[in-house]
């Protein structure tokens, strides 16, 4: 059974990453066969996923493979691992993502027909792919990092595909940027846990981190918990480790929060949001399969993951992110006229509802909604594409009107999918599209967390209050964006007399995924959360597990603040009517006075941008000028100026050299040569004079040597009768027995020493 | 014959050593004070080989039979000839009077004189041995002995000689060479 | 094998050599490509006769070569040196590829370029202190005339430069060396420069020895200070055996500290406590006052321990306050700079822009790919394994300026419009990761450290040719007067973005696991009993700050990625030659380097695996 | 009466009195050539008579002293390399002034 699946899965990874080295290394032989070979790879691929999926046998977890990657000891023997690890949430996973890679493939076939560089698109959308799958089979952190990165580099790639321009430019690089940023913070978490679980980074559902050294992190907290009730704050550090907090399992908290930095990055949550509506700049078949249903979510998917490592108190910043994320991006979807911007602002919302849903402890329905919205907003981003694609490009809605009577088939799915992501049902029953079926769980959630919170906490109402409010958000700013696009009259002419209905490559898809919209909340609700039963068992997540059943609390407060499902209706219908001719009514709303400032706000994006661009990527500028001056000028200025200093002093030794050393030198040979002008006279030039001179100096030499030696004239002379040996002899003697003493060193050399005797018998 | 008694030095038969002594040195003394006196460069050239005829002889009589040899061959034979060239190859006039002015003359007796007489003080004042302490082997002076020294000991003193010997040798030559071209351009110089 | 090994390091040099009489241009560089060629063949051989199981050199040679100083010519490759080795002929064969047109006076640029080969592989190889000392200033002189001769419009002043930075650091390594050079006859009993405690020789000490360490009886002179002098004279006075026993601080990785406590502890039971106040006042009095050597002691003391010579080194040692310890942390420092001048780091590094910019391409392939090497290698090989202990005192501050070199260098790589100097600064921040690694002393820091040097070696190598590619056809370097290169040239823009992603860290290409290792083996000091264990909020600064540096990084690679790459094609671009087949070959074979080390890893980490076990267990933090 | 080391000593001191006469009494080169020539010779006698009759004995290798004929040899040899480069120098000089007298030379004068 293993063995099967482990096939399976490895060709449902390989078959995405042989289509991206294919599409690089022949891409020109296959030329326009590039979209039906990628697509064609990426269906069988999700055949793979299916198949797996359907013969998943205990819904519990295993891993399959299990590899050796980077040594962590000294001596060799630990490692951390890379391999292929699946759980329930991971085959849901897998299913959601190849196939609506699959349909995106299929989508892209018509959408990037004529782009010069068509092969490359479907390398880098099979290359996505991949690297989605690989962080869902992630059985470490340091494998997840790896795709994680991956993710982030071929959304980096795709953001920037038409790179002549300069706005996919800036967007690319700021989505890769922003998500460095959170990857820092996922470094230092990883970091943190790698120093205290001595780099067991498997990641939570398997044995390795849960049960690391004997430590079961989960219990840690439980203890945490009793310790910090009995006023015992155990700290085994001081100092510095008390400023940071990381006393105990303060360190906990710390890494659990950088892992979630990771996430906050790539599910674009506040406050590195601001990349996913710049993101747009990308073709749309790129938006509506990473900017919406896979990678953003990826982040709500490591924060799943990593679960049951984060403490109560970073369950409480993880929820509050989401919440401001989940309020703001509403918001802001309420006033921008472009409309891939609506959708990526409603996917931002959409996403804080995932977070806070993972910081109240909604777990399973978290991971619910990141299906149900996979597949809704998928479906609208390529809706949203063929409005864009039969209206030669333009994107602001302002300029629509009309163009449901022009592309109905359109027009029907994206109705669809504003259904479904309002969380339509029908009232007082328990049926409705998929939207409502998760994210009720999440308000839920939500209304159990704030409930429980606010007791203790002032606030804490405002965490069951403002999902709830964004409810109501949704279908309004979801019926602008159709009254606005498909229904009243054509505002432009131009825009609206090509329009077209898009060619069958890309209805097909869409259509797809409108039904998927429609039925996969009923269909998969059940299965999901049996499914997850044995995940959340594993992570110790009990509750909020039946929230569908009658009597839990949070679902009774959700469905009688909802209106028994009803809720939905009231502000969906009110935005058809508002804005069934266009923005006129609401910009005289949005001109008043009251609430003009807001609106402003709103459109320029709550000022983020100016923010990060004026002052922080402007100070990181200022701030690499500074050091580079620096650098120039002082480090460098230094070297330069010791080496001048150098040279000075060289200069100052070469000027005393010739000044004062020379100088004299010259002056002492000058003066030689003055002294040598009087002796010249002595020296005729003849030789036989030169002889005199040197004979007359040894006679005088001679005799004074004989003065001193010649009893005539010394007085003291030692007798030699006394010694009976004249001076000279002794001196002679003396070399004698030195120059025997000399040859006795040297005899050896000789070589006829050994023939002594022949020759002195 | 000779050489056998002269080889003993010190002996009992110190008579013909005695004689012999004498006789070389007179030999070399008063051709070396005639050379000093004769104005002819052809004559002051056959009292030289007189002279160091006699000091060969001496060389006899120490027991440097070896040395004696090289000092006839070496010296009689090739610097003496050297010598004649040299005058015939300078002298127009062949018998070229090279007498010494007057004050020259006496000046160079005068100091001459006056170094032997110091030297001669000198030796007298310091008390030489009359003979060496020891009578000395047979095989003493053997040649044999010289070569060996020769490439043991002053081995390096015997490089150096024969080096400067090839110098001298390759100088020499270079030295005519240029000569013999400077003439051959005076010759077509003077053609001109 | 061992003559392989030296032939391999001396047959570019003879290559050299005969590039010089060689007849024309053609010819040398001909040769030259062939001696490069036989040189990475042979270090392949190298690779595949290896022993990977065993840490101590292999392939050895030692033959006297000084011999009135004990200076040997030893060689012999290790698990630290073997990939470098293998880096450096490769480099060196794509960097002779690189320089397939040079036009000025060829044959002297491939005899130098060839003996600057020598030099490197000398480094890598030699197991001689001294011997590494002569081919570390030997691969100065090739590399001077490389970039004063053949390089840019400032290339006097770049070389210049360059070789007085590194001669400053040859100066201080000059003197640690005479340092070492003297105190060892008090350990081993000879003046000695062998680098590498040899696995074979058999006159090590009795004691067991990990395998690839300095001679341990050298490196434990160097003990860090382990007990309190102050406390034991003052306990001397009181003449009391047991407070004198407790003045010996406690510190469980000195195990010069358990000697002296075992000779303690005899004495103790020899002579009661009475009796060892005694003898320990005398001792005192002997060794702090007068000076005396402690064999001068009473015999008593000569049948413990301390008749072994280099414990009562030790013991004397300690005793003075550290005579040796105090050397030690100077030689540290020294020996640090002397290497971080070649690594560079901050503040040393204002050299390696220049001397990049001014350098011709091939030259700053192997300037970046291998000579920075030399200085995170030496530190690993030298500094480390002989003053661990004062590794361990101030690993902080060696931190700190690995740290300070990450952030600084990319800040400065940010401010760049030379796209040359871009890349130049980006080593300085990617070396700051080698220093970071070796200095928390960590094996996933160590590991990281050393990978960041191999996967460094590709990625620059990669990014000052690519650099170059363009270059030569557009003649300046200016970021704001390129753009649109990938529509110009779309697969020399993949095999750029495989080259600048490898320097950004991107998972899967060979940045990517130097980085991650070093960060996590910064956090790892926090762990305990390693030697960050006392202070983790500073260890998770150094940590944090590092991790942004990723931050940084990511700003300033995409950033140029953009200036360069992206946008309109330029007019002038349709003047430009196509990339040859001979350039593709290049950036191909160095792009699939960085990617197959990106996915194994291991490739690199079974050289290194059994030498790095014994070198950190002999510092005592494995 | 005994030939003693007295007696050579005086022999050689008359020779060199003899040469030193020569070498300044004559202007011609050739003549100071011989002079010298007679110095040296002066000089061979001291050498050989000393080792003869002071410097006698053994090496320890068993060979018998005999440095100063050692000398003297080299004397020789050397004096004849000296009158070979002389005559060569003397047939410059000759042909640069057409007069072998020194005292025409005196273009060494400072």
């Amino acid at each position: 059974m293993d063995e099967t699946i482990l096939t399976l899965l490895v060709l449902a990874m390989l078959m995405p990453l042989a289509g991206t080295v294919l599409l690089l290394c022949a891409g020109r032989m296959i030329g326009d066969r590039a979209g039906w070979v990628a697509t064609s790879l990426l269906g069988f691929s999700f055949l793979c996923c299916v198949t797996i999926w359907g013969m998943w046998p205990d819904r519990g977890h295993r891993v399959l493979a299990l590899y050796n990657w980077l040594p962590i000891t000294a001596d060799g023997a630990g490692f951390l691992e890379v391999g292929l690890f699946l759980d329930s949430l991971g085959v849901a996973m897998m299913a959601m993502v190849s196939g609506i890679a699959a349909l995106v493939h299929l989508y892209s076939i018509g959408y990037m027909r004529g782009d010069p560089r068509y092969t490359r698109f479907f390398a880098y959308l099979s290359l996505f792919t991949f690297s989605m799958m690989g962080i869902v089979i992630s059985p470490s952190l340091i494998q997840l990092l790896v795709f994680w990165e991956l993710v982030g580099l071929t959304s980096y790639l795709l953001i920037g595909f038409w790179y002549e321009k300069r706005a996919p430019q800036l967007a690319c690089r700021k989505a890769f940027i922003m998500n460095r940023v959170g990857d820092a913070g996922f470094l230092i978490g990883l970091g943190i846990l790698f120093a205290q679980l001595g780099g067991h980074l498997l990641l939570p559902a398997t044995e390795g981190m849960l049960m690391a050294d004997g430590n079961h992190i989960k219990s840690m907290i439980g203890a945490l918990a009793a310790t910090e009730a009995a006023g015992q704050v155990a700290s085994s550090h001081a100092g510095l480790n008390d400023w940071l907090g990381l006393g105990s399992t303060g360190w906990l908290s710390l890494a659990g929060l950088g892992l979630f930095c990771g996430a906050v990055g790539k599910s674009a949550q506040f406050p590195l949001h601001t990349w996913l509506p710049d993101a747009m700049e990308g073709p749309t078949p790129v938006s509506s399969i990473v900017h919406s249903a896979t990678m953003v979510a990826a982040g709500v998917f490591l924060t799943a993951r990593i679960y049951p490592i984060l403490t109560p108190e970073a369950r409480l910043v993880i929820a509050s992110i989401g919440l401001i994320t989940l309020v703001m991006a509403a918001l802001m979807a309420l006033v921008m006229t472009d409309i891939k911007r609506v959708l990526a602002y409603s996917t931002l919302s959409q996403l804080g509802y995932m977070v806070v849903a993972l910081g109240v402890g909604a777990w399973g329905y978290a991971l619910f909604h990141l299906i149900t919205h996979a597949f809704f907003k998928c479906c609208l981003f390529q809706c949203a594409g063929s409005v864009i694609h039969a209206a030669h490009h333009e994107q602001d809605m302002r300029r629509y009107g009309g163009l449901g009577r022009k592309m109905p088939w359109t027009a029907a799915a994206f109705g669809i999918c504003v259904l479904a992501i309002s969380g339509a049902a029908i009232p007082l029953t328990t049926l409705g599209l998929s939207g409502f079926y998760s994210k009720d769980g999440i308000i839920a959630g939500a209304f159990n967390f704030g409930f429980g919170i606010s007791g203790q906490w002032a606030p804490g109402w405002l965490f069951w209050f403002l999902p709830l409010l964004v409810a109501y958000l949704t279908p309004l700013y979801m019926a602008r964006a159709f009254a606005l696009t498909f229904m009243g009259r054509p505002r432009v002419e131009s825009v609206h007399q090509h329009a077209h209905e898009a060619p069958p490559s890309m209805l097909i898809p869409q259509l797809a995924l409108a039904v998927m919209a429609i039925i996969s909340g009923w269909m998969l609700w059940k299965p999901m959360i049996e499914a997850s039963q044995p995940v959340m068992q594993v992570m110790g997540i009990q509750s909020f597990a039946w929230l569908h059943e009658p009597g839990n609390p949070g679902m009774k407060a959700a469905h009688a603040w909802l209106l028994q499902g009803a809720g939905w209706i009231i502000p969906l219908a009110f935005g058809l009517w508002w804005y069934r001719d266009g923005l006129g009514r609401a910009s005289r709303v949005a001109e008043s006075w009251a609430v003009r400032p807001i609106h402003r706000a709103l459109l320029n994006k709550l000022y983020f941008d100016v923010v990060y661009d004026r002052l922080i990527s402007g100070m990181v500028v200022a701030q690499s000028r500074i050091l580079d001056w620096i650098d120039r000028r002082i480090v460098d200025g230094l070297v330069n100026r010791t080496a001048h200093l150098g040279s000075d002093l060289a200069t100052a030794t070469g000027r005393f050299d010739r000044d004062v050393i020379d100088r004299s030198l010259d002056g002492a040979a000058e003066s030689v040569l003055q002294a040598g002008g009087v002796l010249r006279t002595t020296q005729a030039g003849r030789v036989r004079i030169y002889v005199l001179g040197i004979f007359v100096a040894i006679l005088l030499v001679l005799i004074v040597v004989l003065a001193s030696f010649l009893p005539i004239w010394r007085a003291s002379a030692p007798s030699a009768a006394a010694t009976g040996r004249p001076v000279i002899w002794t001196f002679e003697s003396d070399f004698v027995s030195g120059h025997r003493h000399a040859s006795g060193s040297l005899g050896d050399s000789i070589p006829f020493s050994a023939k002594e005797e022949s020759i002195n018998p | 014959m000779l050489l056998l008694h002269v080889q003993t030095v010190g002996s009992s038969e110190g008579w013909v050593t005695l004689v012999l002594f004498y006789l070389f040195a007179a030999l070399s003394g008063v051709s070396a004070w005639a050379l000093v006196l004769s104005p002819n460069i052809i004559r002051m050239a056959v009292y030289l080989m007189l002279t160091l005829a006699g000091v060969a002889g001496i060389y006899f009589l120490l027991g440097a039979e070896l040395l004696a040899a090289v000092q006839l061959i070496v010296y009689v034979g090739g610097v003496l000839i050297l010598i004649i060239f040299g005058v015939m190859l300078t002298s127009r006039n062949p018998y070229l009077n090279v007498a010494p002015r007057g004050g020259e003359m006496a000046l160079g007796l005068v100091l001459a004189t006056v170094l032997a007489v110091l030297l001669a003080v000198a030796v007298l004042a310091a008390g030489l041995p009359e003979a060496a302490a020891a009578a000395p082997d047979d095989d003493r002076y053997a040649v044999r002995w010289i070569g060996a020294l020769l490439l043991s000991r002053h081995l390096i003193a015997f490089e150096v000689a024969a080096v400067i010997l090839l110098i001298v040798m390759i100088g020499a030559g270079y030295l005519v060479r240029r000569r013999i071209k400077a003439n051959q351009a005076g010759a077509t110089e003077g053609r001109s | 094998m061992s003559l392989l090994l030296n032939f391999m390091i001396f047959l570019p040099a003879i290559g050299g050599l005969l590039c010089l009489a060689a007849p024309g241009g053609r010819q040398a560089r001909s040769l030259a490509f062939w001696v490069t060629v036989v040189t990475l063949a042979m270090s392949l051989m190298l690779v595949a006769a290896f022993d990977y199981s065993a840490a101590g050199p292999q392939f050895e040679t030692a033959v006297p070569w000084i011999s009135a100083i004990n200076v040997e010519y030893r060689t012999g490759v290790d698990g630290l040196s073997l990939s470098l080795v293998v880096l450096t002929t490769g480099l060196a064969l794509l960097g002779l590829l690189a320089s397939w047109n040079i036009e000025k006076s060829p044959k002297v640029y491939f005899s130098l370029y060839l003996f600057l080969l020598t030099g490197m592989l000398g480094v890598f190889l030699a197991l001689d202190l001294f011997l590494f000392y002569v081919f570390f200033e030997i691969s100065l002189v090739p590399m001077y005339f490389l970039i004063g001769i053949w390089g840019g419009p400032r290339r006097e002043y770049a070389a210049i430069k360059f070789f007085l930075f590194t001669l400053a650091g040859s100066i201080c390594l000059l003197i640690v060396m005479l340092g070492l050079y003297l105190v060892t006859p008090q350990a081993v009993g000879k003046n000695t420069w062998v680098m590498v405690a040899s696995s074979t020789s058999s006159d090590r000490g009795s004691e067991a020895v990990p395998a690839t360490l300095v001679d341990e009886r050298v490196r434990r002179m160097f003990a860090g200070p382990r007990f309190d002098l102050e406390r034991w004279n003052e306990a001397a006075g009181d003449e009391s055996g047991r407070e004198l026993i407790d003045a010996l601080r406690l510190d469980d990785r000195s195990e010069s500290t358990e000697a002296v406590k075992a000779v303690l502890a005899e004495q103790l039971r020899l002579r009661g406590e009475a009796g060892l106040g005694q003898w320990l006042a005398e001792f005192t009095q002997a060794v702090l006052i007068e000076g005396r050597k402690p064999l001068a002691l009473p015999v008593e003391v000569g049948e413990a321990n301390l008749d072994d010579r280099y414990w009562s080194v030790l013991l004397v040692d300690q005793a003075r306050g550290g005579r040796y310890w105090v050397f030690a942390q100077w030689a540290f420092w020294l020996s640090l700079i002397a290497f971080l001048i070649k690594l560079p780091s901050v503040p040393f590094h204002t050299w390696l822009p220049d001397a990049h910019v001014e350098a011709p391409t091939p030259i700053s392939m192997i300037l970046a790919g291998v000579l920075l090497k030399m200085g995170g290698y030496a530190m690993m090989r030298i500094t480390w394994p002989y003053f661990p202990d004062a590794a361990i005192v101030f690993w902080h501050l060696v931190a700190g300026l690995g740290v300070l070199a990450i952030l600084y260098g990319a800040f400065c790589a940010m401010a760049q419009t030379d796209w040359k100097k871009l890349v130049a600064y980006s080593s300085v921040s990617h070396m700051g990761y080698v220093t970071l690694g070796i200095a928390v002393m960590t094996a996933s820091g160590w590991n990281g450290a050393y990978f960041q040097m191999i996967g460094h070696g590709v990625s620059s190598a990669m990014m000052f040719f690519l650099v170059g590619v363009i270059y030569e056809r557009s003649h300046h370097r200016d970021l704001d007067r390129l753009g649109g290169l990938w529509t110009r040239f779309p697969a020399f823009g993949g095999w750029s973005m495989v080259g600048f992603f490898a320097a950004m860290g991107l998972p899967g290409l060979c940045g990517f696991i130097g980085e991650i290792l070093v960060l996590l083996g910064t956090f790892d000091a926090a762990s305990p009993g390693a030697i960050g264990a006392g202070s983790v909020g500073l260890v998770y600064v150094y940590g944090a700050l590092a991790a942004c540096g990723v931050i940084l990084t990511a700003g300033y690679i995409l950033w140029m990625f953009q200036r360069v790459y992206m946008g309109r094609p330029r007019e002038e671009y349709h003047d430009y030659a196509p990339i040859s087949r001979r350039e593709y070959l290049i950036m191909g074979v160095l792009g699939v380097a960085a990617i197959v080390l990106g996915i194994v890893p291991m490739l690199v980490f079974v050289m290194t695996r059994a030498t790095f076990a014994g070198m950190l267990a002999s510092m005592g933090v494995g | 009466m005994m030939i003693g080391l007295a007696h050579f000593v005086i022999l050689s001191a008359i020779l060199a009195a003899a040469g030193i006469a020569v070498m300044l009494t004559r202007r011609n080169a050739l003549g100071i050539l011989i002079g010298v020539e007679l110095l040296l010779n002066a000089g061979g006698i001291n050498f050989v008579a000393f080792n003869r009759l002071a410097h006698v004995g053994t090496a320890p290798d068993g060979a018998p002293l005999m440095d100063g004929v050692v000398f003297t040899f080299f004397i020789i040899v050397l004096a004849a390399a000296e009158a070979a480069v002389a005559l060569a120098i003397f047939l410059n000089y000759y042909n640069t002034f057409r007069s072998i007298d020194v005292d025409r030379a005196s273009e060494l004068k400072g």
